[in-house]
């Protein structure tokens, strides 16, 4: 048991975001060098980690802020699933911010939060506590803000408000049903809280409640979502970033960490408070569909269609039956691959041919094919068409349902999947079969450091649902977390 | 771990023309991208051909992939090789100037991989996979030529394999979630206590295998692809429904034996009302499919499952060569049409059943499986799709080329009259292994009798039409699909043009009055002397209250 | 030595306000040195506490109740040190600000040998043991304070001193009432000597008018309608001493009154009215924060909501002492915020005002696009508000945890919503700038331009607010060293 | 008769309480400075008297100190008291805060 591993793992993102702060604007090398190569070791320690939690050493670091109130960076293999997936999806979009975002104004304020940002996402992952999870959670609204005003204009500024407006209350609430709890039973570790049972059933769910409302607000569940699709005003990496690597995925983590490591599954069953969150992000998954299907600019589509992806995951987690676990958990790496595939493309749509409606998308397929191939995959992945990731996770999702006895659940899959369809296929139509008019703007995809991230996202993607039965897969380690936390 | 505990040869055969239509992708390649079409069912012929039965796997892959070679299984498999590669070489010949060569190789290489992996698969997972690969990839065949009734054609066909994915993946979890496996004979043989997934599963097959009323895309389809995708769309490609049936149908499958009996008479008959009033030769064909394919879902009804899985073989090459037919048809002018035509009956007289062709035996073999009305019923259909198939031919005939001497060129009729050969051979060589009777048998005085009569009542029925030549009224191809297609696009219109509610308000209601109210308030403390009185006051309470 | 130790962060400035006034040439420089000086010695001093436990001198030798006691524990070693951090940095802030105006304006004569004496004030405050003392430290400090508020002479500003001046005399002759009743009860004013007698209605009284008096200097609502625009209409670094050092003097006091001196005496309502009037400053001061269409308003409306949460200790002390072993509770938590409100008020205070001089106006539309032009200043701004608005990792964090769990472990939820509602409000009025400073569009095209190292020092603060969260261990523990024991186990039986 | 320090105690409540009414009731701030120094004489007055022990002790010598210090703080007070009353009559002609004689601050 070292200290070292789990505190290493936070400053490969933590000091260089430090360091970037106090870059000049010129610097890009500098800057470029210190976010891949902090990226590159993350990954390794990631690898090394996997390594270590397969064979079962536990990592921990902790400092003491007051009594009774303690950080606690633990590496289990929940965090690992976590943290490798926005160690690559980070190491993916800085290649592709870089390119992006060139040489425009206040780089190193936004790589030096980008870097932060994640920082944060990794100790969200790490937490070993509650209250630790809280401290990170709420620096990743912090640092996450000042990336979604990166623009500076007035949108960006109205989508920043809106995003604290959700974020911070959603924030207190938490915090609320964090001290609730631990001012009766002590400060709860994961996975070995102590005995909840010192509540009555009613402040249990209330904590609950609290507790799912103030995750809820990032994992967009419904009615908590509006500011997402508001967010989409930011840069495209930023969106990644929110879609994809952190923001929304930290909201659905919380949730899995919620019912697994603090109520347990025994003790949401007993309470029954697991089927109506299964209800609620149902629900959300069908709402988000339906308002993807009225959206005509691209990124509002695919922010909407977040809204009903990441609610696959809680959904998992509500059910709380084996396969459902399995399906939520991997649904978590799976939404993130695809949906960062997605941005990545819409953002190179809009940055090398001007489109950000999804009528001008009309015949792009031709002129930007590697990035329209790369989109292809993923939308085939988010309706669910194999062998996209995707259709791993429904497979299990719906299997899950049905073994935790409740067969809605297939329903809501296959309808989901049909409204998917609905809003992207006619997308894909248009960029392969549409023609595109003749004032249409210069495209062309002469932009290495865009595509090679789409490209190897939608790699991914492919490759995460081809070889799902592989030992190493998103799906092998999901099963592997999901057989801790079972009877 | 092994990557692969088995036999590599399956997997060699799925992938292999996986890699061919990446290559085709290769920038030097892509202008001679077709040459690959040819190349890429070999494996799979081989294996079905010469390779012993038995299982393989490759546990890393997908869920953990199964593949299983056995009887039906093996037999479509072939069918399925061979259509494709008799189609892969008309489209050398039949493409002069083809449009984006590597786009069509590659999805066309997609598809056969698919098509071959629904009959290999043993696992529920690939299994869907592939179904997805062959259903998805389908649409580039259909929609290549890029005109607007292809695109519209792929449309439907792209809502209709939609709607059978998720039907399918509903069956399939609840299959496995009743079977707690995903072995697909697990799966199977539980589906008798699990009706809503059996349902799921047999409408979701029956859609690809055009099971009326699901059978709309098929008319649609068909015609819209160039001439050697249609061939391997009405062939092969719908057989993937039909190995699904094969290979998920339980022992009992309860009121389904005779849902799917009625169901597929009713599209034996209408496949054939519906046909005839066709103008176009390949939608005619097409109808005709959906008439035959009634007629395979209505055997499997009756649990006949080998007899299904040779009728469907035979058909796949009988119809797969008629389409071809039409495409060779057009390559050949008024010189050279008898002999063309005469080649280009042979086919349809033996999906009619003409007597010693290999439809002949196929018909016999099927027909233990019924009996009363029904037998009579089964029977009788031989004379609609003699009457339906007349029709093609005649319309096929009216497109023929303009130029006297033209000729069909190699490429073209090679392959062509290969499936003809295999189509009326074939079944000389496995009814034995296929069903309980032996070739023996309908070289009897009976069966003879058996095949022949629907002919000729054909023959009675059709001489009125070509002597008087009324006008026939035309149905739009894929009937049902213009008014639900009208209804569904309307559905879809209002969807996204439903009120769409308000974006979130930053702005509290009230909050000008609030600011107001607190003014005043914070106005009226600051005079001194309420300051002040209020700090006696407070003095003294407290002192009264820390003295008590 | 441990006598020079605690008697010269008292004398120090004192004697340089003197010599300040002598050599007015020399006077920032002086000031300046002065300020390192103490802070060097406090934090020596805290070293010594930390090693030693609690100092005790008598001035002159001479004991109580005769003599001068001057004592150090974890509270007051803990204010001298952070007020020293903020007083070293206010006056190298205020060097630009005062010393361009030159020896002849009477600002510049002014501002060093005033704000060396509100130090000395200060100090002493946090560290005698003698009501009357406390009395004559707290006159010093307020008449400072108010002379700085007047210094600019602009008739705003003297009006609002003028305003602040009647309520702080009477605050100053409430306690200074409580001080002879007490004497003419117990013929002692030594707090600790007064703690261990038997107190009877005299002293009740006598509490009563000393602790309305403080409450009155701490600006606690209803009376800190004096507050917004006195500190609003200093300049920006006597702000930042007004704002963050001055309330933090009284507020001890009241601590030592009530933790300290008397915390048997201690009555339901007293409870209820300094919990309820520090509730309602809380919410009250927020939604007026919210409304102000200038900075340094907001800030300054932000100190009275501030200023709320220190009297939520009362009801809420001992809250989970007892019950909870994890937890000791809102005592700590309030010398916390109070260290933490410190650190990043005074850092606000001075971001704010080198917005106000680059811009030449504090109209919150002035402060458009500045995260562009004025990059650290608006960082400090931004971590300065975290720690306002209680958002981890930072002292307001720290503090505003041990108080929620206080008020959740011994069952006052209404205490916690109204920490919970603060912190919301709290982020409604600081976002508000924030977000203007994100804005591009409309930003001002000329700016007066404002050295990098002036914007590092409110950073320096701010960033200290904030570690102050990340290390709170020991803080913690040092806060501990001489804990009265009803800190643990609350006013209340 | 009463004894000399409870006569000296009694006067100075008196006097606190004449000044502080005239602290709170005067808006014009001369006066109410002036109440105010009353105010404090009082509380002097009390304390002063709080001093007297008994007759064989005498006097208590603390609060006599205190109270000269007292009044040298008082006289500080007063001083920039006057001195900002002053300037404020100068700057705007008036020698009250606007709220207490009903003006907008």
């Amino acid at each position: 048991m070292t200290a070292v591993l789990p505190v290493l793992i936070l400053a490969t993102s933590l000091v260089p975001a430090l360091l970037i702060f106090w870059l000049p604007e010129r610097a890009w090398r500098a800057r470029a060098w210190l976010n891949l190569g902090g990226a590159a070791v993350k990954i390794l320690l990631v690898v090394f980690l996997m390594v270590e939690v397969a064979n079962g050493v536990t990592h921990e670091a902790r400092l003491d802020l007051a009594p009774g109130l303690y950080l606690l960076l633990r590496v289990d293999a929940l965090t690992l699933l976590f943290v490798s997936l926005s160690a690559f999806l980070w190491l993916m979009t800085t290649i592709y911010a870089i390119a992006y975002l060139g040489d425009g104004p206040n780089l190193s304020r936004f790589f030096g939060f980008f870097s932060l940002c994640v920082a944060a996402t990794t100790g969200l992952a790490l937490a070993g506590t509650l209250i630790t999870f809280f401290i990170f959670f709420e620096l990743l609204t912090l640092t996450t803000w000042p990336l979604v005003v990166h623009k500076e204009d007035a949108k960006s500024v109205k989508a920043g408000r809106l995003y604290l407006a959700y974020s911070l209350p959603g924030s207190a609430a938490l915090l609320v049903a964090i001290i609730w709890l631990e001012s009766a039973t002590g400060p709860v570790i994961f996975a070995e809280p102590g005995d909840l049972r010192v509540l009555s059933d009613a402040s249990l769910m209330a904590i609950f409640a609290l507790f799912a409302l103030g995750v809820g607000v990032k994992a967009a569940l419904f009615p908590l979502h509006g500011w997402l699709p508001e967010a989409m005003a930011a840069p495209a990496p930023v969106s990644a970033l929110l879609h994809a690597v952190a923001v929304v995925k930290a909201g659905a983590f919380g949730i899995v960490r919620l019912i697994y490591d603090v109520f347990g599954i025994a003790l949401t069953a007993e309470l029954g408070v697991g089927l109506p969150l299964a209800l609620l992000a149902a629900f959300t998954i069908l709402w988000g569909s339906l308002r993807a299907l009225q959206q005509t600019e691209v990124k509002k589509r695919l922010a909407f269609s977040t809204v009903s992806q990441v609610s696959y995951i809680i959904l998992g987690a509500a059910l709380a039956g084996p396969y459902a676990v399995i399906g939520g958990l991997v649904h978590l790496v799976h939404q993130g691959l695809m949906k960062i595939t997605l941005f990545f493309c819409a953002g190179l749509y809009d940055e090398r041919a001007g489109i950000t409606r999804i009528d001008q998308l009309d015949g792009i397929g031709r002129r930007m094919p590697m990035t329209s191939i790369c989109f292809t995959i993923g939308a085939m992945g988010m309706i669910g068409i194999p062998p996209v990731a995707g259709f791993v996770s429904k497979f299990y999702l719906g299997l899950g349902g049905l073994q935790a006895g409740e067969p809605w659940v297939v329903g809501v899959l296959a309808a989901s999947a049909l409204l998917n369809a609905g809003y992207f296929l006619p997308m894909l139509y248009r960029i392969w079969f549409g023609v595109a008019p003749a004032d249409a703007p210069q495209a062309d995809e002469r932009s290495l450091g865009m595509l090679v991230p789409a490209v190897a996202t939608a790699a991914a993607s492919l490759a995460a649902g081809l070889f799902a039965g592989a030992a190493i897969s998103p799906l092998a380690w999901a099963s592997l977390i999901a057989a801790g936390y079972l009877p | 771990m092994n990557l692969v505990i088995g036999p590599l040869l399956p997997f060699v055969a799925l992938a292999w023309p996986l890699l061919l239509g990446l290559g085709a992708a290769w920038p030097a390649w892509r202008e001679r991208a077709l040459w690959v079409l040819p190349a890429a069912p070999l494996p799979a012929l081989l294996l079905a051909i010469a390779w012993p039965e038995g299982s393989t796997t490759a546990p890393a892959l997908l869920l953990g992939t199964v593949l299983v070679l056995n009887a039906p299984g093996r037999l479509l498999l072939g069918m399925v090789a061979v259509i494709w590669l008799a189609a892969g070489i008309f489209a050398l010949g039949y493409f002069r100037a083809p449009r984006k060569p590597a786009v069509f190789a590659g999805f066309w290489c997609l598809t056969l991989s698919g098509n071959l992996g629904v009959m290999l698969a043993a696992d529920v997972a690939t299994f869907y996979v592939a179904f997805a690969a062959v259903s998805f990839a389908a649409y580039w065949l259909v929609v290549h030529d890029g005109s607007a009734r292809a695109l519209m054609a792929g449309r439907v066909y792209l809502v209709l394999a939609l709607l059978g994915e998720a039907l399918l993946l509903v069956g399939l979890l609840l299959g496995v979630a009743a079977a707690d496996s995903l072995s697909i004979a697990a799966v199977a043989a539980s589906l008798s206590e699990a009706p809503l997934a059996l349902t799921c599963l047999i409408l979701g097959f029956g859609l690809k295998a055009g099971m009326v009323p699901l059978h709309m895309w098929l008319p649609l389809a068909h015609p819209a692809a160039p001439t050697p995708a249609s061939a391997a769309l009405s062939g092969a490609i719908v057989k993937a429904g039909i190995i699904g049936l094969i290979r998920f149908l339980p022992e009992d499958a309860g009121l389904w034996t005779t849902g799917l009996i009625l169901l597929g008479l009713v599209g034996a008959y209408g496949g054939v009302v519906a046909g005839l009033l066709q103008r176009n030769a390949k939608a005619v064909l097409a109808y005709s499919t959906v008439s035959q394919m009634g007629l395979v879902l209505a055997v499997l009804g009756a649990g006949l499952t080998t007899e299904a899985a040779l009728y469907a073989a035979h058909h796949g090459f009988a119809k797969a060569a008629l389409f071809l037919g039409v495409g060779v048809l057009a390559a050949t002018g008024r010189r050279a049409l008898p002999w063309v035509l005469a080649l280009a009956a042979l086919p349809a007289l033996s999906i009619a059943g003409a007597p010693l062709l290999g439809g002949a035996l196929v018909k016999a073999a099927i027909k233990p499986g019924f009996a009363g009305w029904l037998e009579w019923a089964v029977a009788l259909s031989a004379t609609g799709t003699a009457l339906l198939l007349a029709r093609a031919l005649w319309l096929a005939v009216r497109g023929r080329a303009d130029a006297a001497d033209a000729r069909p060129a190699p490429l073209l009729w090679a392959p062509w009259a290969g499936l003809i050969l295999v189509a009326l051979a074939l079944p000389w060589f496995l009814l034995a292994s296929f069903s309980t009777l032996t070739p023996g048998y309908v070289l009897g005085l009976a069966s003879l009798w058996d095949a022949t009569w629907p002919l000729l009542l054909a023959a009675l029925l059709a001489a009125p039409f070509l002597r008087l030549r009324p006008r026939v009224p035309a149905l739009p191809e894929g009937d049902l699909v213009v008014p639900l297609g009208a209804a569904a696009s309307a559905a879809m219109h209002t969807l996204r043009r439903l009120p769409e509610p308000t974006g979130p308000h930053l702005a509290l209601p009230g909050a000008t009055r609030g600011k107001a109210v607190l003014a005043a308030l914070e106005a009226a403390l600051l005079p001194w002397r309420r300051g002040g009185l209020l700090a006696a006051a407070l003095v003294l309470a407290l002192a009264w209250s820390l003295a008590g | 030595m441990t006598t020079l130790l605690l008697s010269l962060p008292v004398a120090l400035p004192l004697l340089a306000a003197l010599l300040a006034v002598a050599a007015s040439r020399q006077a920032a420089g002086l000031a300046m040195a002065t300020g390192f000086l103490v802070l060097g010695l406090s934090v020596w001093l805290a070293f010594e506490v930390a090693a030693a436990g609690p100092i005790t001198i008598a001035l002159g030798g001479w004991e109580a109740p005769l003599g001068i006691v001057l004592r150090a524990d974890g509270l007051g070693a803990g204010f001298l040190v952070v007020s020293a951090m903020v007083m070293a940095v206010v006056l190298v802030a205020a060097q630009p600000s005062f010393e361009d105006q030159g020896q002849e304006s009477r600002a510049g004569f002014a501002f060093w040998p005033l704000a060396l004496l509100l130090f000395a004030g200060l100090n002493t405050a946090f560290l005698s043991r003698d009501l009357f003392n406390l009395f004559v430290a707290l006159e010093l400090l307020t008449l400072s304070a108010i002379a700085l508020v007047a210094i600019e002479g602009k008739a705003g500003s003297v009006t609002a001193a003028l305003r602040y001046m009647v309520f702080a005399l009477l605050g100053s002759v409430l306690f200074l009432l409580g001080a002879a009743l007490a004497y003419a009860a117990h013929a002692t004013l030594d707090i600790g000597l007064l703690a261990q007698v038997e107190l009877g209605w005299p002293m009740a009284a006598a509490l009563a008018l000393m602790t309305m008096g403080l409450a009155i200097k701490t600006a606690l609502f209803p009376f800190h309608a004096w507050l917004p625009p006195a500190h609003a209409g200093a300049p920006a670094p006597a702000s930042a001493m007004l704002s963050a050092l001055v309330p933090k003097a009284s507020f001890v006091i009241l601590l030592r009154l009530w933790f300290d001196l008397a915390p048997e005496l201690a009555s339901p309502l007293l409870l209820a009215v300094l919990g309820g009037l520090g509730a309602v400053a809380v919410i009250h001061g927020s939604l007026l924060a919210i409304g102000q269409d200038r900075l340094k308003l907001i800030i300054a409306y932000s100190t009275v909501a501030q200023l709320g949460y220190l009297f939520l200790v009362f009801p809420l002390a001992g809250g989970a002492g007892g019950a909870q072993p994890w937890s000791a509770g809102a005592w700590t938590a309030a010398s916390f915020h109070a260290f933490a409100h410190m650190l990043a008020k005074a850092a606000m205070f001075l971001a704010a005002g080198l917005f106000l001089r680059a811009v030449g106006h504090d109209r919150l539309e002035g402060l458009r696009g500045l995260a562009r032009a004025m990059p650290i200043a608006c960082f400090a701004f931004g971590l300065s508000a975290i720690s306002l608005m209680g958002l981890p990792l930072s002292g307001g964090f720290t503090a505003k945890y041990l108080l929620l769990t206080s008020a959740f472990a011994s069952g006052q939820w209404g205490w916690g919503l109204v920490l919970v509602a603060g912190g919301l409000l709290a982020a409604i009025y600081l976002f508000r700038p924030l977000n203007l400073m994100f804005s591009k569009e409309g930003a001002a095209a000329s700016l007066t331009p404002v050295p990098r190292w002036e914007q590092v020092l409110p950073l320096l603060l701010a960033l200290a607010a904030v570690l102050l969260g990340l290390f709170s261990a020991g803080p913690f523990a040092f806060l501990q060293i001489g804990r009265p024991g009803a800190a643990a186990e609350g006013l209340l039986p | 008769m009463i004894p000399s320090a409870t006569l000296f105690g009694l006067a100075g409540a008196a006097l606190v309480g004449i000044g502080l009414y005239g602290f709170l009731a005067h808006a014009h701030l001369l006066r109410r400075l002036l109440s105010f120094n009353v105010l404090g004489s009082g509380v002097f007055l009390m304390f002063g008297a709080a001093a007297w022990r008994s007759p064989w002790i005498g006097a208590d010598a603390v609060p006599h100190a205190l109270i000269i210090t007292g009044i040298v703080v008082k006289l500080a007070g007063s001083a920039l008291a006057i001195a900002l009353l002053v300037q404020l009559a100068r700057a705007t002609r008036r020698a009250a805060l606007p709220e207490d004689e009903g003006r907008p601050p």
